[in-house]
């Protein structure tokens, strides 16, 4: 089975990106001194197998109606998201240097007025995001797109109430051209989601609202494709669920001190920790480190910085 | 398509919307379990893939528009004033204004001419909540001729927008010639002892004050501001150097809206003195329409005393 | 099993303050000439059940911290609410003539601000109530109250995503103290549920957020008492669900034209409709219409009405 | 408990809480996974029974706030402006403000100096959206010793009482003996030339500015408008007769804050040239507070230019 996934992608090059990811999600944070690492890190797998592999999009060619699309619900995570765009070609390396700084196109929250070819709708505050998502859905099926929508949420975030009414909204308008994944990583700001507010069981919730539902490792690149796989016979007539991956990924997963700690959620390492974290991700193989930019280089390039 | 006898403002939207269905194919229209309250029963029934029923979840709504729009349509939602200002505020502020996504958010329900239904469904925050929204423009017809012209302009218009539609029947005072032009206040009477700033169908009443006045020798500039953001200043500023004093009319309070929109102008550029008359800061209540107009003084009577007051307040500026 | 319950309420008395209800409902609507039967029509037994059988308010002791609270969320179906406050003794039955109309407290939507005592909390904007509903259990809790809170939704409003987080909020803090009904007619003002925004299957979704759920009849008052019984162990340490009752009424119940019809969802009957209406219900036994009051003494007494 | 170096305003919050739980048993707290954030957390530690977590779901926290009050409760909810304002906007309207329920709702967030989380968590419409609520007072602290005493006075003051609490560090200028009473602004400065009329942090700014000015023979008189619904029209009206001229001062949009609550009122008592100073109606970004405020035109320098404009236009309108 995991030779016919490899036979469709490249499954040691998308555990490579996933390490490039983290890298730079912890410089891009400790750089800047601000900025949510725990759940960029546990979605360093996904971005990588989404950006280097599921993803049918061009960065030469971000135009094309049967593009597949990427919305960002949980927008706090998206260093990761960035750092994926920019190992992707979509972004210039260096400019991540300039994330959650005056003046920059990579603000703190995805911002579609800064970056509108990549940024399909401005996340943020929570719940927002998976409603455009089923709208862009509704648009392609509109007009014959063969693309399909994929849309990122935390598991804390399905406590908004609007949440379920996108749920309700994509199996009613038979979205089946949209796959949701959930980041379940059991954590929030306060804490377990279960001591928060508990959301388990999630799958019966899904079932219960008319979803087809799988549930994948969030760091096992297979696993993960797998879900997609199973779930991408899209478009066709007899199958018209909306599709659910609930993903168990591990907050800070692959920095050990970060790793199920709901502080990481939203806390900057000092320098000290940044380079622990690096020495525990380890090297890409494929791919080097952004290079940074001396703090006059970037107030020349943005004219903000002092 | 266009009205001469009294006629709902909405229903000016709902015709509007019929045309356009037929023109333009990217327009689509997105409803809240109340289509024929706010008249797109007409486009749902001619056009039903392009009407998207979304159910009690107005929220979810206003996001899947603002979808809708990324996708390249041009995606009209509709319901309630209170619901799509209020209850879906934020993904108006994120998914829309932010974004500035195309969609145009066609309401009922404005001010307190909701009849029975009461204080809740009345909203007299709308105009507020939205202008304080960065990039929204707001559109308030006042009458259902005004409403067919603005929704063709709305299609044009790129970027957020927000049209307030009045739910009872309305006299109609602007003709299928008049001009309009989002942003472009109208003239509608060209005193200069005072203007009245006036939008929606309060603009009626504003006609009838200036009417009476003028038996008295007063003449009044009769303004039908009904683009309230971005306001026309020139119109105001205009307004406050000819005339030397101002009374706002609008079925919303006076706070937020319309009424302070003009405070605002003036207070940074030509003092003057400025009544406005709008609801006083109370939620409404139940009741047939005029009863509330007149409980909580949107009459002509009540225009015609703030006319006086502010007049009087001019004497005392000019003498001194 | 029908003695048992016997013994407990008066099942005919019952019903037959549902039919008053019902009388009331019509006459209060053709009244003021706009309104909502349906829904109103169709909760009549449920309002009958509840204030003449099941919550334990007394009209002379409404301050009494141990009384149940009724929260009704779906505040258009209020004409059926007000009568069957005016048949409990908690408003006077003239005063059902002042609805909908200026000056008076029976607005179009319940408000807290004209009634302090009846109407625990304003609604009209569905997906309000129950949430408020919540907070009323939790302060019963925090005060060892052993009163019971009953909230009730329509089926349409359930698609509020605000429904779901009180939903989550219930399971979540355990309040076994509260009760929520939903009034499932399967319609709503733009049809059926199930077209404009499908929520079956509802049961199943109850019990993945963690509710005991029960169906009944919602036109059977025995079938209706058992539903709420059978799940009012309340307050025992062992059984912290809160409950739900999926209600099956059909909108405009008792009237044979307006019966599963939207339309009559917020139509107002004409009066040969609504004489034609008061026929198929028919009379009640132990009750009396409200006395109509002339336009004048309306007039007088409220000071509005032309 | 006062403070006497940069402390952020929050802090005043949290710390009132906690004594607010010991001496009146009522008071209950209620956050949406962000205790911390807004300072809760101290309470929930000392008073867990009273402390409810009600996860990423503020409006329904907010009806449930609402439900608390209706049960007996003095319930404070807390979160980000822009999700209690925006988000639970219908939850405040409907089961709040025209319920007259006694809750109380207290953010942080209010205003751009977020940091870096950027224009979604900057607050700039939170003002308007509670001020053009009927029967809302709205209390902005322009320190941690303000807002301590303000969370005192919130908790026996009766009915809806919205609470702007800053984030960052910032300086203290009351001390533990300034008077502090809901409704009734603060002169601390009293000179005649000019009214800097002022809310929040930003009184940091009106006192500098005033400061630079005198050294030019310039009196300020610098108003702390702490309250800005209701507002203290006496003081605000004695500011316009006194001075002639007003700033107006706020981290919010100029448009529905304070800034149009003065210019509401002295268009329509006593017209004088009025600058709003805030946010010009555009989204914030991320960035550092400093580089943001100064971007965005909230600094002393854009204070000052502004006390500029409108003394000369005081002066032109004294010539004519
Ligand atoms: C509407 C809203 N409420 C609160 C927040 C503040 N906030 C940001 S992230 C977060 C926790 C999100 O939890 P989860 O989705 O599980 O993300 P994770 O912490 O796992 O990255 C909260 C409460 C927000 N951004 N939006
Ligand atoms: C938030 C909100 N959106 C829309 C409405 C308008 N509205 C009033 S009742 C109703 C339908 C409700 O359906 P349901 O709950 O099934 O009640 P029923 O029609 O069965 O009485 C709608 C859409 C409203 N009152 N509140
Ligand atoms: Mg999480
Ligand atoms: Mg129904």
């Amino acid at each position: 089975m995991d030779s016919t996934v490899e036979r469709k992608i490249d499954i040691d090059g998308i555990k490579d990106l996933a390490t490039q990811i983290r890298r730079d999600v912890i410089r891009m944070i400790v750089g800047v001194g601000s900025g949510h690492p725990g759940g960029a890190l546990g979605a360093a797998e996904l971005f990588a197998l989404l950006y280097g592999g599921v993803l049918h999009i061009d960065p030469k060619n971000l135009m094309d109606p049967h593009r597949d699309r990427f919305v960002l619900s949980n927008g706090h995570i998206c260093a990761a998201f960035y750092s994926a765009l920019s190992l992707a070609g979509f972004l210039p390396r260096e400019e991540l240097n300039t994330f959650r700084r005056i003046n920059s196109r990579l603000q703190g929250h995805p911002a579609r007025v800064k970056l509108p070819d990549l940024v399909e709708t401005s996340s943020g505050p929570l719940g927002q995001g998976f409603s455009v998502a089923n709208g862009i859905a509704m648009a392609m099926k509109l007009d014959g797109s063969r693309g399909r929508v994929y849309c990122l949420v935390g598991d804390g975030e399905m406590q908004e109430g609007q949440v379920w009414e996108a749920i309700m909204t994509a199996a009613h308008h038979k979205l089946a051209n949209l796959t949701l994944i959930v980041s379940y990583n059991g954590l929030q700001i306060d804490g377990e989601v279960r001591t928060v507010k508990n959301l388990m069981p999630l799958r019966e919730k899904f079932e219960s609202f008319g979803w087809e539902c799988v549930e994948a490792d969030g760091h096992d690149v297979v696993s993960l494709y797998r879900a997609f796989t199973e779930l991408s016979v899209m478009n066709k007539t007899d199958q018209d669920k909306p599709k659910a991956v609930i993903a168990h990924t591990v907050m800070g997963k692959g920095v050990p001190f970060m790793e199920n700690k709901a502080v990481w959620h939203g806390s900057c390492p000092t320098p000290a920790q940044a380079e622990e974290a690096l020495l525990s991700i380890g090297k890409s193989k494929g791919f080097e480190d952004y290079p940074p930019l001396s703090k006059q280089t970037l107030s020349r390039k943005k004219g903000g910085l002092k | 398509m266009i009205f001469d006898k009294p006629t709902p403002i909405r229903d000016g939207f709902g015709k509007a919307l019929l045309e356009l269905g037929e023109k333009n194919p990217q327009v689509v229209v997105l409803t809240a379990d109340l289509s024929e309250a706010i008249r797109v029963h007409w486009f749902a029934e001619k056009f039903p893939k392009r009407f998207f029923q979304m159910g009690i979840a107005e929220s979810d709504m206003v996001g899947t528009a603002a979808g809708l729009a990324v996708g390249g349509k041009i995606p009209f939602v509709t319901t309630f004033a209170a619901f799509a200002t209020s209850l879906a505020n934020t993904p108006v502020r994120v998914s829309v204004a932010y974004n500035q996504a195309n969609v145009k958010i066609a309401t009922s329900h404005g001010g307190v001419c909701v009849g029975g239904d009461g204080a809740t469904h009345q909203s007299i925050e709308d105009i507020a909540l939205m202008r304080v929204l960065p990039g929204m423009t707001i559109v308030v017809p006042c009458d259902a001729n005004e409403a067919y012209k603005a929704t063709l302009a709305a299609a044009e218009f790129r970027g957020p927008l927000y049209l307030r539609l009045g739910r009872i029947a309305t006299p109609v005072f602007t003709k299928r010639n008049s001009p309009f032009r989002i942003g472009k206040a109208q003239v509608l009477e060209q005193g200069s002892d005072l203007a009245i700033i006036a939008c929606g169908a309060m603009v009626g009443l504003a006609l009838e004050a200036s009417r009476q006045l003028r038996s008295k020798g007063i003449y009044i500039r009769v303004i039908n501001m009904h683009t309230v953001k971005p306001l026309d200043q020139s119109a105001v500023l205009k307004a406050a150097r000819e005339c030397g004093a101002i009374v706002t009319l609008e079925e919303h309070s006076v706070i937020g809206g319309l009424g302070s929109a003009v405070t605002e102008v003036v207070s940074e550029k030509y003092p003057v003195p400025v009544e406005r008359v709008g609801i006083q800061d109370v939620f409404g209540e139940s009741g047939e329409p005029d009863e509330i107009l007149s409980k909580y003084g949107l009459t002509t009577k009540d225009l015609l005393r703030a006319c006086k007051r502010v007049l009087e307040r001019k004497d005392v500026k000019n003498r001194a």
